[in-house]
């Protein structure tokens, strides 16, 4: 068994633990991501309170925990003992079901993403295409909420999100058709579906693709932002549970730890999309100018940002735990925070070990990317009102989808002039 | 004059009739418990899938029966039930009542005390139009403005608290002039918060009036023509978003508004989106009469020569002025007891509502909420 | 509680016509000269100590002698002339009281007069349509439309007395913002508007009995049956 | 040729694929066999995948899981099932059926029965690595013709549902 384990941690291999057939590795992948998305989602629900409340002039939760820290663990406990209603002649089993294909779909979405060369549960010849196949079955997940719900606004509400997800899914499609032919601008002339083969295109041309054939790489990541966001039924277009037309779209009749389901697999389907953009635009885990700043030194630099971001946060927790009012109520507050920021200068301190530093590299900047997208979710979310139905509509087919086409034609003719 | 049938409420709640693809129109209700209603108001919408084809507003669940009240108290009793009707704007409410009797009882407020009036009541038209923005762009979508506009509605809402102790139903005018003289710092705190709000008007307007999606929701949204704001009595800024340049304080001047000169701003195509910038420029304009109002107050008395026991000769009157909303008329009939016969109020947001129906037919539900939000009413002025 | 009712008819008085503007101030008038043509206002029985009669305060209680109010004058204007001229004595009284100008005309010229207001004189806009209640008078309610030209800055109020349950034409072909107005006028008072595209309550709810604005209505009455069906609650009384 | 997964894995995803197709056609309930079909069309990419045919899968969930049967779910939700569901289940033609069913299984049998002798000897070179690239070859090399008549063929389709919605707006 032992040797089971080492057979894939030797150096030579260089392939994902899923293509290397070693199930004890990928197991312990699967397990990373499960931890680290719930992590990121705690992290995301505490992130959005606070910095929509900024946005808006008002502080956000600061009650639960130093500055609202543990109010995600006070909404995961809350939900989880909130009574689950089943509405009386809704259908037991696909009201059971629907949450549950939401779920799995925004899961398995993350098997194929690649933090890293090699850090991938498994790298699939055709990965965009399962990615874009998955996320196309969520819409099921909402159709089914809205129809077991039996009655009439969720169904209204299941209606609108799935032909606004329908509708999306094709300009996306052609979005990610467009990045993919410019991986194909290589020797051998064909480009490749696997994630982990399109950054390494990125990274043999020395050049993200938003930034190839200057304006088409950047208006195909435009239309794909945009479409993703309206994949993820988020800020402006979060039609379906406009609070101010109908109650609350598809999911109005669940409640409790069913309803967390939905939530949790919003954030997920918002991070596993954000994360096709990074891999098909911005480079994956290429850190930053990897060929115009090479060089001992430069590594050097950029290996240690990690740790100093992790220890700038730290600085800013103990700043703030100085801050804290000296009042006697606050002492717990001051402590739990002082401590939060003793784990982060200590994260902080394990980066800079050169052994960890080199392998956390790739993950680094990944992450550093995909939190940025979410950084733009949150903002669409405090700045854009909502859109009509039928713009919303107009938008997705009659603005996006021919846009995609022309970017997929010019990138194609670009492709063969240049 | 546009004919009367074009108004007829299209809703046969009886039969529902086929559509194209035969299937049955739905009926739903939007209220009166709705978050988008502003208040305890039920409207009734005949969809054709998303077109609304047409609605029925149901209203009275606030009904609190004012004037019927008004039969049994006295003149100065019954001031403070005036404050409770468009909660938002009780200040103008405040002063058509008190003018109103005056004018029964032909007398005329003190110049200070009508100086002090007209600074509060366009401090209170600010607030109204503030609470107005906020709720309005929150029924849309936007979420922001919301917070923006409460912050800066709070600073009048203080100022009131400092005159006369009261936030929001403030009773601040008796009949004759102003119970209270101005606390010293008055002018200084009313000065500064106009040096304060006017930057803030700019980032509203920052953050919506060049917002695509707030263009593209409010444009073409909820069209009324002049002719028909005219026919249904619409009025207030809805009516000059229509192109009709009336309002009552240049109309028919009352308080002091004489001494000032402001302009009144009017859109051109009565859409959501005018109504929009035509109140945005008359809080505009009320910063520009305060600004002129708070360096001129007069000294003297602030409360005219008034019998303890307010009696009005047999009579009736009638008295409108220009509230947040449109035109707010009292029309009180005396029999010379010290209880009014009879007090008419004609408050604007039900008449305002009564457009609702021909704005939204053929729109789309979400527009609904929007055209309500633009009508701006107070659902406690509508059932009274 | 028995509220004293009188009737608060203008008191009939004859005084020189002050300008529309601001009404003048009060004035002590000579001996108020009674009338003759105004058989609306039964003869003014010697108000009660307020209204004090004579040029000098006759002696009464305590309270200074309030000189009796402004009163309504005589309105003449081309507009009313030709009224008259055209309907005669169907416009019973034209007058001015505190400077609102406002006539009394009977109730079998409404629907036409209203329309001519609004299509010769260019009253285009009717502010407001609410109703009176004199239980004393045999023609026991006075119906008012309260009219404003935007061409003109004029407003003026039209008012008409009918018996109860008379039924009034609708004024809504005129101008459609009768539509709730008289609907108001029905929930409230009880007089039936005809025309009307669908007169039923607006206020009150459906099936409730009883129009509470009337005189005769008690300020706590309430439907009690009303209230035990639908609420379920033993109502306050 | 190492094989994708274990063989256990076959008989479970054909076991799925069977049982939802089984339960396709038993449930009363329209909206339990449209998702009984989406178990089953993701049960069948499964076996795709066996066969080494990734591409065909992906497109197999996009297509028929992701696209299709959320249109069935709309048809059936928009359009109102309570009467089908009182009517009466049984269909009058069962004398088709059984004859239908009856050559089925003569078919079975006689393949059965034959053993490989059936199919041709080819044996298939599983090109697991290029898939989507040979694919790609084939479909715009030598079958360009058919590829752009489908195309065609899509577009008079799209272009159907217009013209038929049309009418309405």
């Amino acid at each position: 068994m032992l040797d089971y384990i080492n057979s894939y941690l030797s150096d030579t291999v260089h392939v994902t633990p899923g293509e290397a057939g070693n199930f004890f590795w990928a197991l312990v992948y699967i397990i990373a991501i499960f931890a680290g998305l719930s992590v990121a989602v705690i992290a995301m629900n505490w992130l959005e309170r606070k910095i929509l409340a900024h946005m808006q002039i008002r502080l956000g939760p600061m009650r639960v925990g130093p500055h609202g820290l543990l109010q995600p663990v006070a909404d995961a406990i809350k939900l989880l003992l909130k009574e689950d209603i089943l509405p009386s002649e809704a259908d037991p089993l696909v009201f059971w079901l629907a949450p549950l294909i939401v779920v799995w779909t925004a899961f398995t979405v993350f098997i194929v993403v690649p933090f890293g060369p090699t850090h991938a549960v498994t790298d699939m010849n055709i990965g965009v295409l399962f990615m874009l196949g998955v996320s196309s079955l969520s819409v099921l997940g909402v159709v089914t909420a809205g129809w077991a719900s039996n009655s009439h606004y969720p169904l209204i509400g299941a209606l609108r999100s799935s032909a606004q997800m329908v509708s999306y899914e094709i300009a996306m499609g052609l979005a990610v058709v467009s990045a993919v032919l410019m991986s194909s601008l290589n020797a051998e002339g064909t480009g490749t579906l696997s994630r982990i083969g399109l950054v390494q295109a990125q990274e043999a041309q020395q050049t993200w693709f938003i930034f190839k054939f200057f304006p088409l790489g950047l208006i195909a990541f435009f239309v794909f932002a945009v479409a993703m966001v309206a994949e993820t039924n988020r800020a402006p277009f979060d039609l379906p549970e406009a609070e101010s037309e109908l109650t609350a779209g598809f999911h109005t009749e669940y409640s409790g730890f069913r309803w967390s389901l939905f939530f949790l697999a919003e954030y997920s389907a918002m991070i596993a999309v954000s994360s096709i953009a990074v891999t098909l635009w911005l480079g994956g885990w290429l850190r930053p100018f990897p060929h115009a700043l090479t060089g001992e030194t430069w590594d050097l630099v950029f290996s240690l940002f990690p740790g100093i971001t992790f220890m700038f946060l730290a600085a800013i927790t103990f700043y703030s735990v100085a801050r804290m009012p000296k009042h006697p109520y606050f002492r717990v507050q001051t402590i739990g925070l002082a401590g939060f920021g003793a784990v982060l200068a200590l994260i902080g301190l394990a980066l800079f070990a050169p052994p960890v530093r080199d392998r956390i590299q790739d993950v680094y900047w990944f992450v550093v990317k995909v939190a940025g997208f979410m950084y733009l979710y949150i903002w669409y979310r405090g700045t854009f009102p909502r859109y009509r139905f039928d713009q919303l509509m107009k938008v997705g087919w009659k603005v996006l989808l021919p846009i995609g086409l022309g970017v997929l034609i010019l990138t194609a003719v670009s492709g063969i002039v240049f | 004059m546009p004919d009367a049938t074009k108004f007829l409420s299209h809703l046969e709640l009886g039969e529902t009739d086929q559509t194209f693809l035969d299937s049955n129109e739905l009926i739903i209700n939007m209220g009166p418990q709705h978050p988008a209603t502003h208040g305890v108001l039920r409207v009734i919408l005949k969809l054709d899938g998303e077109k609304v084809l047409g609605t029925e507003c149901v209203i009275g669940y606030l009904h609190r029966g004012v004037e019927k009240i008004a039969e049994h108290r006295t003149y100065t009793m019954f001031n403070p039930y005036v404050d409770r009707m468009d909660y938002v704007a009780a200040v103008s409410n405040g002063l058509g009542y008190c003018e109103a009797v005056e004018k029964l009882m032909n007398v005329e407020a003190p110049p200070r005390a009508n100086y002090i009036r007209v600074i509060l009541t366009e401090l209170n038209r600010l607030a109204s139009h503030m609470l107005w923005l906020g709720t309005h762009a929150l029924d849309i979508g936007a979420i922001t403005p919301l917070f923006y506009t409460f912050r800066d509605r709070e600073e009048i809402l203080k100022i009131f608290e400092k005159y006369c102790g009261a936030r929001l139903t403030t009773h601040a005018f008796r009949i004759g002039g102003c119970l209270y003289e101005t606390y010293d710092g008055f002018e200084q705190d009313v000065t500064r918060f106009l040096k304060f709000v006017a930057p803030k008007i700019d980032e509203y307007e920052e953050l919506l009036t060049t917002n695509r999606i707030w263009v593209e929701r409010t444009k073409k949204v909820g069209y009324i023509t002049a002719d028909d704001c005219k026919a249904l009595g619409v009025t207030g800024p809805v009516l000059r978003a229509s192109g009709v340049q009336w309002d009552l304080r240049k109309a028919q001047p009352y308080a002091a508004y004489k001494e000032f000169d402001f302009d009144i701003p009017t859109g051109t195509n009565g859409d959501t989106y005018d109504r929009y910038l035509v109140r945005m420029q008359e809080m505009r304009q009320s910063l520009r009469i305060i600004d002129q109002a708070v360096g001129k107050i007069p000294e003297g008395p602030i409360m005219a020569k008034v019998p303890k026991v307010i009696k009005p000769a047999v009579g009736e009157i009638y008295h409108s002025i220009e509230a947040p909303k449109g035109e707010l008329g009292y029309f009180i009939v005396s029999d010379g007891s010290t209880q009014p016969y009879r007090v008419r109020v004609r408050p604007p947001s039900f008449v305002n509502l009564q457009a609702l129906d021909q704005m939204v037919r053929g729109q789309l539900v979400a527009d609904v909420v929007a055209v309500i939000g633009t009508l701006d009413i107070v659902l406690g002025e509508v059932d009274r | 509680m028995a509220d004293e009712t009188k009737a608060p008819a203008p008191p009939p008085s004859g005084e020189p016509k002050d300008s529309q503007g601001k009404p003048n101030p009060p004035s002590v008038e000579p001996v108020p000269a009674k009338k003759p043509g105004d058989p609306a206002a039964p003869a003014n029985p010697g108000a009660p100590g307020s209204v004090a009669t004579g040029s000098a305060p006759a002696h009464h209680e305590a309270a200074p002698a309030k000189p009796v109010g402004p009163a309504a004058t005589e309105w003449h204007s081309e507009m009313v002339s030709r009224l008259t001229r055209q309907y005669g004595s169907g416009i019973r009284e034209a007058s001015t009281y505190l400077g609102q100008n406002y006539m009394v005309v009977d109730s079998s010229l409404i629907p036409e007069l209203l329309r001519l207001l609004r299509d010769q004189e260019q009253f285009d806009y009717c502010v407001d349509i609410t109703a009176l209640h004199y239980p004393e008078k045999e023609k026991a309610f006075e119906v008012i439309w309260i009219l404003y030209s935007f061409a003109k800055n004029e407003r003026i109020r039209v008012k008409t007395e009918i018996v109860d349950g008379q039924v009034v034409p609708s004024s809504f072909s005129i101008w459609p913002t009768a539509n709730w107005l008289e609907r108001e006028v029905y929930d409230m008072f009880g007089i039936r508007f005809d025309g009307h595209p669908d007169l039923k309550r607006i206020l009150l709810p459906d099936g409730w009995k009883g129009h509470p604005l009337r005189k005769d209505y008690g300020i706590i009455q309430q439907d009690n049956e009303w209230v035990q069906i639908n609420l379920g609650i033993e109502s306050g009384q | 040729m190492q094989p994708v997964a274990t063989t256990f894995f076959f008989y479970f995803l054909s076991a799925v694929t069977v049982i939802s197709g089984l339960l396709v056609i038993t449930r009363r309930n329209a909206v339990h066999s449209a998702l009984a079909l989406i178990l089953a069309l993701i049960g069948q990419a499964g076996l795709y995948l066996m066969l080494y045919a990734p591409f065909v899968a992906g497109v197999q969930i996009i297509l028929y899981a992701g696209g299709i049967m959320v249109l069935f779910l709309f048809v059936i939700m928009l359009v109102s099932i309570e009467q089908s569901l009182k009517e009466e289940q049984f269909s009058k033609l069962w004398v088709v059926g059984l004859v239908s069913a009856l050559a089925l299984g003569g078919l079975f049998v006689a393949v059965y029965l034959k053993g490989k002798g059936i199919f041709p000897e080819r044996v298939m070179i599983p090109p697991e690595t290029s898939n989507t690239q040979e694919i790609a070859n084939y479909l715009y090399g030598n079958y360009m013709f058919a590829f752009e008549i489908a195309s065609l063929l899509l577009l008079v389709a799209i272009i159907g549902a217009v013209v038929m919605a049309k009418k309405r707006i």
